[in-house]
């Protein structure tokens, strides 16, 4: 383990830092992101078009369940990875917010498609342009619809993120966007990832 | 939706402010008759019988499924009122994907039509794209070649079994029987790879196009019918056994949600909901459209209407449209793959690079686009959900002054309170898969 | 021989202890390992039906699969609901979990029953059986725990402050009561049979060769083949398993009773039904299979009865994943139908005729005659059956109708 | 079709081909389709009358903003209005359409229902309400459809804006 090189944010700062140099807590690490890394749990969090194409990424030909990714939790608090499959409009804007929120931490998105990721074709009133202003994008999957290779390729790139980052990643920092969210009074900016 | 989302607190959170069902005892008795009758006029009888029926709030709770639930096939949402577990009323609240797409429309042109209107339909999306086109080629008055049509007819059905493949896979999730989804799964596979070597695309495939289609099959296309032909009766068979020859899954759909034709033709209700009730009616042989005339084929209808019906007719329209492809196999004649006509087709790719006009003119085509007449059209074909119609203004430029698609599963939709009521929830969730709505388009 | 348990033998000195302690530290690894090994099974042998591969990138095979899930789950961000209520809400996963340890202390799985053997072993120089306990009510502890179970799971539903959570334990508590009576009485007629509430016992009984020498003295024979029929349903009922999931039926109430549980609670509900599945399949084995009675090959007997029992109860365990994957969900409705109208009944009957067999040898009764009044009391009674039911669908409908 | 070109109405103006009309409606042919020009007034009539002539289904019911398309092509005698509802009826029995183009003035964009005769033109007529502002009057539920409930404005309308955002590249190295 070299983690003299990296900060290490949040539980290993609090007190802990000359931990981060044991050979116990250093592998404790990496048993932590293996585990995380092999037990990716998706929630099911079909849109559009995309949601066909997730759902053929865990069928015979491409089959999710190698990496352990067959059990789609219908509830989101059992869910590590919301994959956005398919195009946000502004009336499931606030409920996909509000799913976001009830899922667990550690958790992931991964923005499939291009109308997840910015809009795509559809830059109209009722398209939210880009999922990531409403939550912190870990992994976009370009294609219209990505095809399940592609799906599969970002759900790799996903392992090398959690594989390579933080254990405790989103601890205070948050994805630092700012969006505006229309609260009682009229908007409201608010930080996501922060509380 | 889980959690936190259904119950009453929260309500105002989603904004779904006046869509909310309100509970039994505040709704005024006329609203009440229209919802216990689906939207359909009661008789006195059953007026009273509905008046009769009144149960106290106490023992009814309002629950909420969806927008994001396994089974509400993608963002639908439903509000429920149960009494234990059987749904005395219910709501569907849609809109959740709702895309814009005829407002798109209106901002593309003709040309670049198809790409907006093939992502409603994402099951069969070459359905919606057909629509478009045999609308502004009824606007152009054009007659697209014989090879067009009968590429157009193949692809379709084709499309036809992909989709109904998928409702199989759905459908079999939706009770249980995951193993269903899986196989699925893996026929559509197959048939999609035959879209793909000829479309170049899985899905959203811009491939149907005023004038013809984008490009002619490829070599060796009838191989890759043929495979999928001879692959595709026994795996059938093995859905018949898995399925249809198991008491669970007879008793799970046998006398669930049935609904009469009467009430089909009074709620608009197409397709194989229709044709499930025992009503004959087939747009491909009743209005034909394309070379439908020329086909030999069935249209298989049911006799109950109930969920079970509705299944084994989209098993059976699987084995009629492999008959109609076959049927395209040996009859698919030469020539040209879309209309000659400088107007509406861009030159070949060989004389872009010998004549400087026909550059030109594939630059016009591309980024202008072709100026379609003044005047108003409405051309509908079935699609695997029903009546799938396409509504053009235009006002001579080269972009639809208003473009509206008749999407069956949004008109099927309706049927949805009048199925569901005095079922199960566990019906419920039957009933929605049957009617196999795409909520894409749905809320278009 | 009571001096087969050591603890029962009056002189408790280190070595019982030491026994005991290292038959609780076996049962407990194995059934962790057991469960473990269960869920890989399970996702394994689901993905051969359904022509894919299963997960096969965590360790070899897939096979630390499980413990990812486990680590990861443990890891994971722990939250109770603000409407939960939170001492229930803490303690229902442990109601559902202990339990599910519990019963499998009873469950006999190894020693040599073979040539009259009683399935005794030496250990330091005590003789004790490979079980953990051997109390005397030993299948009366087995539903006394599997109902404990149901708690958990109500309990769960109803203090998540939530409504699909809510109505998953309605199910549950009227599905398993309902189960619970099925079961039962499929356990009466084993325990009839074997003249021992003493899994042991149960399975001394069954240990051994009748019938000509080749057929097993099993009670699958023994007691008849309608009480396994009737158990090896009621159990997957009690299970929450495939078709029989309504509890959890995730297509319709999403998560049902585990649906505000995140983090090391769910995974506790997760263990506890896949290790209830491993129990319950033991049970089945010692009740109807003969445990671990089984031939002797080579090498120590003791060892064989642990073969032949693992063998017998990998099987059921292929049994279940088969059933799950291939039948879709039956309703709640049918469901009830089906404990209530059909395996009540039927296994009632069984035992009632079962009994009357019983006493007619004891009391050397004519057995023609035995067999015909038989029939004609179990068709009278089939019959009333049928009329009740009839009678009360057509009150029913008259009812709606009215 | 029996009675297409049944002269319905009287010439009254005997100089003119007299326009021709169905059920004393008003028609016109659009590429080979019929279509009916019925005033708001006849409109919930003539959907009876239809009805009772063997159109039992609504196919299709959506509103078209003719904003800037005052010019259109329309039988003499109908104003044309800045909104139309159309209407799509389907005779399964005589395999036959009718398409019904109702105006609409911008001023009072009210039309009557055809929910009681028509119960599948719920759905359709909230949508059209929902993307028009047009309102059936007495329709039980005219809430909107598709757009949430505190939505501003009807979206299909040509004076709403499209709502295009300009497509930005954040954060794409600009160092040339």
């Amino acid at each position: 383990m070299s983690n003299e090189t990296r900060s290490t944010g949040g539980l290993l700062e609090s007190g802990l830092e000359g931990l981060s140099h044991n050979f116990f807590t250093g592998t404790l690490e990496e048993l932590v992101k293996w585990a995380r890394r092999h037990s990716v749990m998706p929630a099911t969090f079909g849109l559009a078009c995309c949601a066909i194409e997730m759902m053929a990424a865990g069928g015979p030909h491409y089959d999710l369940a190698r990496y352990g990714m067959e059990t789609f939790r219908a509830s989101p608090r059992q869910a590590d990875l919301m994959i956005v499959a398919g195009r946000v409009s502004q009336k499931m804007a606030p409920v996909l917010r509000q799913i976001y929120d009830q899922m667990m931490e550690p958790k992931w998105v991964i923005s499939m498609g291009v109308c997840a990721s910015s809009g795509g074709m559809f830059n109209n009133y009722a398209i939210v342009q880009g999922v990531d202003q409403i939550v912190p994008v870990d992994v976009y999957a370009p294609g219209c619809p990505p095809s399940p290779e592609t799906l599969m390729h970002a759900i790799l790139t996903l392992h090398d993120k959690i594989k390579n980052g933080e254990l405790t990643r989103r601890k205070g920092e948050g994805a630092g966007l700012v969006v505006e969210q229309l609260g009682p009074n009229g908007p409201v900016p608010v930080t996501l990832g922060q509380g | 939706m889980t959690a936190t989302h259904e119950l009453p607190t929260n309500v105002n959170q989603t904004s779904e402010g006046a869509q909310e069902l309100t509970s039994a005892g505040v709704v005024a008795a006329g609203e009440r008759l229209r919802e216990l009758g689906a939207v359909l006029r009661l008789s006195e009888n059953d007026a009273l019988l509905a008046e009769r029926e009144q149960v106290s709030d106490d023992e009814t709770m309002i629950i909420n499924m969806g927008p994001q639930h396994p089974s509400t096939h993608g963002v639908l949402r439903l509000m429920l009122e149960l009494q234990g577990e059987t749904v005395l009323r219910c709501k569907p609240i849609i809109g959740y994907l709702h895309t814009g797409m005829e407002r798109t429309g209106e901002e593309l042109t003709y040309l670049q039509g198809p790409t907006n209107v093939t992502r409603m339909d994402y099951a069969a999306p070459l359905f919606t794209e057909l629509a478009f086109s045999l609308t502004v080629e009824k606007l152009l008055d054009i007659e697209v070649p014989e090879r067009a049509i009968w590429i157009r007819m193949l692809m379709t059905e084709m499309n036809r079994i992909s989709s109904h493949l998928l409702f199989m896979a759905t459908n079999g999730m939706d009770l249980g029987a995951v193993s269903m989804m899986l196989y699925g799964w893996r026929e559509r596979e197959e048939a999609l790879r035959f879209l793909q070597e000829v479309t170049g695309l899985r899905m959203n495939h811009n491939y149907i196009r005023p004038g013809g289609v984008a490009a002619d099959l490829p070599d060796g296309w009838r191989d890759g019918v043929l495979r999928l032909l001879d692959m595709l009766p026994p795996r059938l068979a093995e859905y018949d056994t898995l399925m249809n020859q198991q008491p669970i899954w007879r008793e799970r759909l046998q006398g669930v949600g049935a609904i009469t034709a009467e009430e089909c033709l009074a709620l608009g209700v197409t397709g194989p909901m229709l044709r499930s009730t025992g009503y004959d009616w087939d747009l491909r042989r009743d209005m034909p459209y394309l070379a439908f005339d020329q086909i030999e084929f069935d249209v298989v209808v049911g006799s109950f209407g109930d969920c079970f019906d509705r299944y084994a007719i989209r098993l059976a329209e699987i084995h009629e449209s492999m008959k109609i492809v076959r049927q395209c196999l040996e009859n698919m004649p030469k020539g040209d793959y879309r209309i000659q006509d400088k107007k509406v087709t861009p030159p070949p790719r060989a004389r872009i690079d010998e004549s400087m006009e026909a550059l030109i003119h594939h630059f016009k085509i591309f980024t202008e686009g072709f100026k379609v007449p003044e005047g108003e059209a409405y051309v509908a074909i079935e699609s695997p959900r029903g009546e799938l119609g396409c509504y053009i203004v235009s006002d001579g430029s080269s972009k639809p002054y208003r473009m509206h698609v008749r999407a069956p599963s949004f008109v099927n939709l309706q049927s949805l309170p009048h199925l569901m009521h005095g079922s199960l929830v566990a019906d419920a969730v039957a009933i929605i898969s049957s009617v196999d709505p795409i909520l894409g388009e749905v809320d278009r | 021989m009571l001096s087969g348990d050591p603890l029962l033998s009056g002189q408790i000195d280190l070595a019982v202890v030491l026994i005991v302690l290292l038959k609780v530290v076996a049962v407990f690894a194995f059934l962790l390992v057991a469960t473990m090994l269960m869920i890989w099974f399970e996702r394994k042998v689901v993905s051969d039906f359904q022509n894919r591969v299963g997960p096969n990138t965590a360790g070899p095979f897939g096979i630390l699969q499980t413990l990812a899930d486990g680590i990861k789950f443990f890891f994971k961000e722990d939250l109770i609901p603000d409407r939960a209520e939170r001492r229930v809400f803490i303690l229902a996963p442990l109601l559902t979990v202990v339990p599910a340890f519990l019963l499998f202390t009873i469950v006999p799985f190894g020693g040599d029953f073979s040539n009259g053997h009683d399935g005794s072993v030496e250990l330091f120089g005590h003789t004790t059986y490979l079980q953990l306990a051997d109390p005397a009510i030993g299948i009366l502890f087995a539903l006394a725990m599997s109902s404990i179970a149901v708690y958990g799971v109500m309990l769960a539903g109803w203090s998540s402050g939530s409504k699909y959570p809510l109505l998953g334990s309605v199910r549950a508590s009227a599905q398993m009561v309902s189960y619970e009576a099925a079961l039962g009485l499929s356990v009466c007629a084993v325990v009839l049979t074997a003249g021992t509430l003493s899994t042991h016992g149960i399975v001394v009984a069954q240990a051994g060769s009748g019938w000509g020498g080749f057929i097993p003295h099993w009670n699958l024979i023994a007691a008849g083949f309608v009480p396994f029929v009737v158990f090896l349903l009621a159990s997957q009922a009690e299970l929450n398993r495939p078709p029989f999931d309504l509890v959890e039926a995730e297509q319709e109430l999403v998560g049902s009773y585990h649906t505000e549980y995140s983090s090391i609670r769910f995974a506790l509900f997760f263990v506890a039904e896949f290790m209830n599945s491993v129990t319950m399949a033991a049970i089945i084995v010692t009740l109807f299979l003969g445990g671990p009675a089984g031939p002797a090959l080579l090498g120590p007997g003791w060892l064989w009865g642990i073969i032949w029992f693992l063998l017998k109860m990998t099987a059921f365990l292929f049994l279940f994943v088969w059933v799950r994957s291939t039948l879709p969900r039956v309703r709640y409705d049918q469901l009830m139908d089906l404990g209530w109208k059909v395996l009540i009944p039927l296994s009632l009957g069984w035992l009632l005729l079962l009994a009357t067999f019983w006493v007619a040898r004891d009391q050397h009764w004519n057995g023609f005659v035995t067999v015909a009044l038989g029939a004609v009391v179990g068709l009278t009674g089939y019959g009333l059956l049928k009329g009740a039911i009839a009678t009360s669908k057509a009150r029913r409908l008259e009812g709606v109708v009215d | 079709m029996t009675d297409v070109d049944a002269q319905d109405g009287e010439a009254d103006t005997p100089t003119e081909i007299a326009p021709e009309t169905l059920f004393g409606t008003l028609l016109t042919r659009s590429h080979g389709q019929l279509v009916l020009h019925p005033t708001r007034e006849e409109y919930a009539g003539l959907l009876a009358t239809l009805q009772a002539d063997g159109y039992h289904s609504i196919i299709d019911l959506c509103g078209v903003d003719y904003l800037t398309n005052f010019s259109r092509e329309l039988p003499p005698g109908i104003t044309p209005e800045r909104f139309e509802v159309v209407v799509n009826l389907i005779n399964h029995r005589e395999h036959s359409r009718l398409r019904l183009r109702v105006q609409i003035p911008e001023s009072d964009p009210v039309l009557p229902t055809a929910f009681g005769l028509y119960a599948g033109s719920e759905a359709m007529e909230r949508e059209t309400f929902d993307m028009f502002g047009i309102a059936f009057e007495g329709h039980p539920d005219l809430t909107r459809i598709l757009m949430p409930e505190d939505w501003i404005g009807h979206p299909l309308r040509k004076d709403y804006d499209i709502g295009r955002i300009p497509v930005q590249f954040k954060g794409a190295p600009a160092n040339r």
